[in-house]
């Protein structure tokens, strides 16, 4: 690996980062989540985070499992509410570093609202957003970025619904860091990851994974080589999508099309909730 | 040279090293673990780079890979 | 520096004020220790959040306005996993949206209060009129087996004290509490005298003490887990599915759930002498009993007295906690008196657990208002002489 | 010992402020027993608004009022509707600006609470001239009381405004 | 161009199935006439919403997947408004959710029909395990008071039957109707005969005809005020504030409330004729009862029979209407037997309204089983025998 | 006035689009929501809507309540929920019009999800969401809307939240039309709405309205004139807001600072959900 | 010339009307309407234009301008 | 006649295919009472996956199995998990490739089926090999029901593998 970080192996993971009576983990073979439990450890690792002093949060769905598999605080909780539970444990102790981990349906779907109110807040919470373009835990129903056309159990004849872009709703929303990346390679997630922790406010990292159990089986992308392969195929780096759309031929545009923005979305600086109150407690406190 | 350590209890065999394993050093064995899945194999341990891409990539912390030169706790 | 203690004292003002019901709530709270504060208004419940907001950061708490009360409970529970004594406080509405993580927090042993300040339901309703609509919603209101702690107040000093108390029996019990008012008492003033630390007894949750083989969910005494927050180094796992001793889940297994959620309700009902509270007029020589809780309790110690002056053997069995249900008192009353009356500020809830612990003793007589204005006390004698001079 | 208060108008007109100053008046500085209650609706704004209070030197059960003492009615509605839920020999003191159509049967005290607080300057202390002629009317807490609870109900500016109002009223009130 | 109703038995597919109870459930709704569904997936009841997705755009109808349970519930009653039959499946997270809006479609007088396929909890639980622990929270989750109407079916078929039972009672009471399954009946597979159309009766909501004078809230006959649909003409204010005939609010009348809560609530107890069913077995000369309903029903009739074998004179009340609670039917049975058992796959449910109509007549004993595993032939019957030799 | 419409006069907009029986409204004296009750039937005369054929939805809170004013169908919802209701109503009848009114509270605070997903649907529905900054019905709690440092009765020491731009937002996740403006002058509401519900898909019309009982009377801006004034004020256009962006000096730039852009933010087109479905069932119907 | 048409049972006199209008030709009744408040009331007949401008702005529908030559339903 | 079924192995192999299939050639096709039940945790991908069937000529009462009549075992935690569990003279078959330890003292069928779905060119056709299987050895349903049984069950594509592997198990088991 080209990024000269010191990288734990699988074993010493193991033994420092996971619980490892929880494994094997519930992961489908061929599911992309257990890579974002790898990255995010790695990540972790670079930050040099203690973990006693982090707590994991998450909502109900596969990638929401994730928590359970580390050895550090962790709150699974009910479908959809893990930002609103994570903005407790933050506001409440502003001293503990707080990662969420989400799927499309429980960050995106029935979050949606927490993570819009958080997003506003600002509150220094890093979020991982398993995106698999399903619900997966129920066994493959369509999530708000399934895409146009696609099908699963029911959209059976084909989504109608337009999907969600998570990271421009972010950026919208102003979160001070917002990136996408595919698990299908290491490198930048992990760097991604990072960078996110560090990052004094929201931070959103959304990771693509695929799910090759519901929706590789309900869109032809059962096989597992298939299916990383199209999460290669179909992701393109956003300076790359830029200069296509500005410079690119018509084909070159053409292909672009169905594909997904990948990178870094956003990267600045706003107020967090926590340091305002800070301020507000040190100037009105008896 | 390297050498590849499988937990067979923690392996899925969804062969995700096999595949991407960029020198090819590994291939997927036809017997059965205690899991039932068919685990992978260091068959051509000449060509390992000790890249670690496959202990980067395995979702399930199952690959550690190890140098001879090195011991990991 | 002052100590936390006088920061309170600061905070709350002079010793003797007249106020709401809701803002007694907000007191009891601070008193009790409360640092967080997560809520939506809804009237007639905002003012607690009102004081809260006030108050919270004069003395380095934190109150936080959520987006809905979902994510107020969510927050809530968040927050007490950090060690914080905390409190929300809603009405109808807002408690019907925070079902789903009151469950979450009974599974998982999270000590929280829940103010609920009824108004007149069903739906949007009479948002500003007071009712005991939502009392059999307290028990049964989330999905799944569980039991739950509730007290009700009748007085604006009250609201104060049992908030004191619902912290305490929430820290020491790890579960839920809810304090239920309703929109009257809620808006009612009356002086109210703030207690000096001395006066009441203030608990907190059993503590993890060794990290070593911490097991998270492994019963102490009293059934219940010593708690280790957030950040403390013990690592727990908090988890709203079946899970065992270590916190980690099982969701498949008959008989974690069945021990694990056993456990959860044996740890209530074991402790009704900690929990259970009552007032009881007239007990000695009761022949016609009114039966009752909450505001409409005032008017029928008026009720009971003037019946008194009447010649009627009245006798008052006041309710102050509600569930887990004092049947063994409501029993023990049924053996003696010839009939029951059981005023309601709704079409008859409570009734129904008196029911089945009278087992058929003696008539219950349900005497149901809703609309939101309270029993008066013609009514209420008029109904006490008509069981009176009832056949048996 | 017990009077039982009513004061009703309008939304807007500050009759549950009026209501909160005099139980504060009784309960926190004459050392009474002192009940506040109210009643609006979500239709209320500038629709019926109605607190009542109830002061005693004994605990008070049952906390509503049927038949008042003292009726203070600042709007026609109010005074249409309460007029005659109140005791024998109770007070009944009244905006005469604003009620308009009376039960002549029934004896008022009429106090120009509006028309006096549009004078003094500011509409809001009708409310205030209200009290001030309630508590010159029945003596049901002192006036140091009443003064007390009055300014430490409102912010520091508008102190001297209402202190002129509760005079004013009591004026009106002997006057 | 083919009927509604030939596109529906195309859409359902061969007459014979063997398929789960969910999916038998969105067969009745079907043929019961329902052409719009809003839901979000949960185990054990996602089945449902997918069979709806496959048929209803296959017959012209709607499908749409909401962004949470709450949203579900809301679109159902927008839905209903236009006239449509509606339907949502959910299971108790989801259901705890849909709370406040299932108070609003009460309030409202909104026929719809809501499916739990109801799940071990509290809280997340056991999300694959079957249980029948929302019971009480269906007849209490929302605020503010109501009442409610539940069907509980047995088997696959039923499913389908009753489905249809609760559209009908939903269209012509104007009330939501449940139906309360559990995840394993939700997931069962049996042999489904899907009935003809003569089969079986299909009631509609009664419907507004004239517009001159139209009070879209005043009683018809039953109580239950005629329809007129959004868009045709009868300009209809629904709120779910107390409302009068009209439908316009009147929020501060407590006899506006009054008369319309207890309305809503007797449109409801008034016509158990209509709602109220049960099975009984051994009836006659019945000595130790089983009162039971769901699934456990199924084990119970062999048992009854297995104890018949050994002389123990065993009958069986199986409950299929659970609320409005068939107080007399128990009454009835309690007045002639010498004990009840009541298992529950739960901590004890329906076991309290049994005491409360049973009023002390007779021993009601619980055989409670949480966990997700049914309760045995074997361990029933041993708990009947223990009944039997127990001295009374 | 100038547009050159055939306005209704206020009586005949009486007779025929309102229920009199409702009247006087409960709005407090000085406060601007009758005002977008008034925009509305004015745009609705102008678009020549059937109000046999429109269904208007609200959740709860003041502007909630506008529904009920009118003479038509209404749904008067629970809070924050009315989009969800909406969506209802125009699934199973796409062939009715209808026009949701929300609150800032109801529809971006404890409604923000519904508000996300219904644009992204593109339901073809009418918002118009009355913005006021703060909690109206329940006393002037803080809402996501209000200020940077404003005072409501959950802020008592100013708040400290970042406000959310709901039309920035809707713009973002792709709304057809997106539009604000104060109600201190009618005619651009009036075409606005009017743009709003003649377009196919998804419309929000953002309305900056007075509330002096609660947001007036905590911000110093109680009294009606100095209230209504301070919208006039402290709005921009946006041509405007963007020309001196661009070219303005540094003291006009700095002008902006804590006002509001007010126009048209968005007009495009979107394939609505209802026509997608329709197509769908053209295609699967049996 | 026009004449304005107030419902004084509408009317909550929030004076809108009196301040908006661009002529200035209605003031604030010294009178109390019998909602209690102090209705408008168009003092200088001479000066309104008939712009309409009170009655769009009224959040009440409590004002009509009619023109003399017009009579409206 | 009651039979009652558990085939048991891990998730992925389609055990509750199986037993859908199995029940369905019952209830539809040869006209029996069946029912069908599962069960699998949100633990269970990859874990412990179980179904059983009941067939009978006669209602059913309690949908469940205590002691079967036909195991199925194809990992070796369903093995030892459920072997136990069986009447006496029960038939126990078991995949040997993916049963590793064996009480002995209980006779099995080994059926080869996940090597012989390999073969077949499909690893997930194990199931209906070892319904093939199944069938050929107990009778519980017609060969004939059970062909029909799986080739609706089947996107048509896959029905020849399917039939195939139908035939295999056969042949497997009485080979
Ligand atoms: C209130 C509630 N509704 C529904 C569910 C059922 N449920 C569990 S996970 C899930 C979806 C998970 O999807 P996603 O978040 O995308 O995660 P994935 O499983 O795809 O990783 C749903 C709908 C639930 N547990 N609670
Ligand atoms: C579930 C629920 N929570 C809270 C409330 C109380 N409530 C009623 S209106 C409202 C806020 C209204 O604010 P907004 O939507 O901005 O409308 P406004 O009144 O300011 O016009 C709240 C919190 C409620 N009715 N239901
Ligand atoms: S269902 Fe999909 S997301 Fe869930 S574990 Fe399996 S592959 Fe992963
Ligand atoms: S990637 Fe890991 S789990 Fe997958 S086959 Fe390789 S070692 Fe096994
Ligand atoms: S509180 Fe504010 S928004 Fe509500 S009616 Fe009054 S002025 Fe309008
Ligand atoms: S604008 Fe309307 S409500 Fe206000 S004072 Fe003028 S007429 Fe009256």
């Amino acid at each position: 690996m080209a990024t000269g970080l010191r990288i734990k192996t699988a074993a010493e993971l193991r033994t420092s980062y996971l619980r490892q009576e929880m494994f094997p983990t519930i992961f489908c073979d061929g599911c992309g989540i257990g890579n974002v439990l790898n990255y995010t450890l790695w990540a972790i690792d670079e930050v040099g985070l203690d973990l006693d002093r982090t707590v994991f949060v998450s909502g109900i769905g596969c990638s929401s499992r994730l928590p359970g598999y580390i050895n550090a605080d962790g709150l699974h909780t009910t479908h959809g509410r893990a930002l609103a539970f994570a903005s407790g444990v933050k506001a409440a102790n502003p001293d503990l570093t707080v990662i969420v981990f989400t799927g499309d349906g429980d960050g995106a779907g029935i979050g949606g609202n927490h993570l819009l109110h958080t997003i506003r807040r600002n509150m220094d919470i890093t979020v991982i957003l398993v995106n698999n373009f399903i619900y997966g835990m129920t066994g493959g129903q369509s999530a708000p970025t399934t895409p146009d056309g696609g099908f699963t159990t029911t959209t059976p004849y084909g989504n109608i619904e337009h999907p969600m872009d998570v990271c421009e709703l972010a950026k919208a929303l102003g979160a001070p860091y917002v990136a996408r990346w595919p698990v299908v390679s290491p490198v930048q997630p992990v760097k991604s990851i990072a960078e996110g922790i560090r990052k004094r406010g929201f931070a959103l990292i959304e990771m693509l994974t695929p799910c090759p159990t519901a929706y590789g089986r309900y869109n032809g992308l059962k096989a597992l080589e298939q299916i990383w392969r199209w999460y290669r195929e179909q992701t393109v780096l956003i300076d790359e999508w830029e200069w296509i759309e500005q410079f690119g031929s018509p084909e070159e545009r053409e292909r672009l099309r169905g594909k997904m923005k990948i990178g870094i979305f956003q990267d600045t600086e706003r107020e967090t909730f926590e340091d305002r109150w800070a301020a507000l407690v040190a100037r009105v406190k008896l | 040279m390297h050498t590849i350590q499988i937990d067979e209890r923690w392996c899925k065999g969804c062969a995700l090293c096999v595949i991407y394993c960029p020198t090819r050093a590994l291939e997927v064995a036809a017997r059965f673990s205690p899991r039932g899945v068919h685990p992978p194999e260091l068959v051509r341990v000449e060509r390992c780079n000790g890249c670690r891409l496959c202990e980067l990539l395995c979702p399930d912390f199952a690959i550690t890979v190890t140098e001879e030169s090195r011991v990991h706790a | 520096m002052s100590t936390h203690r006088e920061l309170i004292r600061r905070a709350l003002g002079p010793r003797v004020q007249f106020v709401q019901g809701d803002d007694a709530c907000a007191y009891g709270a601070v008193l009790a220790g409360c640092t967080f504060f997560a809520g939506y208004p809804i009237t007639p419940a905002t003012e607690v959040a009102e004081r809260m907001a006030e108050i919270l950061p004069r003395i380095g708490g934190c109150y936080i306005q959520m987006e809905d009360e979902i994510a107020s409970m969510g927050a809530l529970i968040g927050a007490s996993w950090t060690g914080a004594k905390v409190m929300t406080s809603t009405s109808g509405p807002g408690f019907s949206l925070m079902q789903e993580n009151l469950g979450y927090a009974i599974m998982t042993e999270t000590p929280c209060v829940v103010v609920n300040v009824q108004r007149s339901g069903p739906s949007t309703g009479q948002p500003t009129m007071g009712a005991y609509g939502d009392m059999m919603q307290a028990r049964w209101g989330t999905h799944g087996d569980h039991e739950i702690i509730m007290l009700c107040p009748a007085s604006v000093q009250e609201s104060l004290e049992l908030t004191i108390v619902a912290f305490n029996l929430s820290e020491r019990l790890r579960t839920p509490v809810l304090v239920f008012i309703d929109g009257e008492l809620g808006h009612m003033r009356e002086r109210l005298v703030i207690p000096e630390d001395h006066e009441f007894e203030l608990w907190e949750r059993p503590r993890a003490t060794d990290r070593a083989g911490y097991r998270p969910f492994a019963p102490g005494p009293d059934l219940v887990p010593p708690f280790a927050p957030f950040g403390s180094g013990f690592r727990t796992f908090v988890t709203g599915l079946t899970h065992n001793e270590e916190g980690l889940p099982r969701a498949s297994s008959a008989t974690i759930h069945d021990q694990l959620v056993r456990r959860l309700a044996a740890k209530i009902t074991n402790h009704l002498d900690l929990i259970t509270r009552y007032e009881e007029f007239y007990a000695d020589d009761c022949e016609i009993a009114i039966v009752t809780y909450g505001i409409t309790a005032r008017t029928c110690r008026d009720v009971v007295e003037e019946a008194r002056r009447r010649g009627i053997k009245a006798g008052l069995l006041r309710l102050i906690s509600i569930w887990p249900f004092p049947e063994h008192v409501v029993a023990r009353w049924a053996e003696r008196v010839r009939a029951m009356l059981v005023p309601e500020m709704n079409l008859g809830q409570i009734v129904h657990p008196i029911r089945e612990a009278v087992a058929g003793r003696c008539p219950v007589v349900l005497h149901s208002r809703i609309g939101g204005e309270l029993h008066t006390p013609a009514e209420l004698l008029e109904a006490l002489e008509a069981l009176q001079w009832q056949p048996a | 010992m017990k009077h039982e208060i009513r004061i009703c108008g309008f939304g807007g007109q500050g009759v549950i402020t009026a209501a909160v100053i005099l139980g504060k008046a009784a309960a926190v500085h004459d050392g009474l027993t002192a009940l506040q209650v109210q009643s609006y609706g979500p239709e209320a704004r500038g629709g019926a608004a109605r607190a009542e209070v109830i002061i005693a030197d004994h605990p008070i059960g049952y906390p509503g009022i049927t038949l008042a003492d003292v009726l203070v009615a600042m709007s026609q509605e109010a005074y249409s509707r309460y007029h005659r839920a109140v005791k024998p020999g109770a007070t009944l003191i009244i905006d005469p600006d604003l009620v308009f159509q009376r039960d002549e049967a029934r004896p008022v005290v009429p106090v120009r609470a509006t028309k006096i607080a549009e004078e003094l300057g500011n509409t809001v202390v009708a409310n205030i001239v209200m009290l001030g002629a309630l508590t010159a009317l029945t003596g049901v807490v002192s006036p140091e009381a009443l003064l007390a609870a009055t300014l430490e109900s409102v912010p520091a500016r508008f102190r001297e405004l209402n202190r002129r109002a509760l005079e004013a009223g009591m004026q009106a009130a002997s006057g």
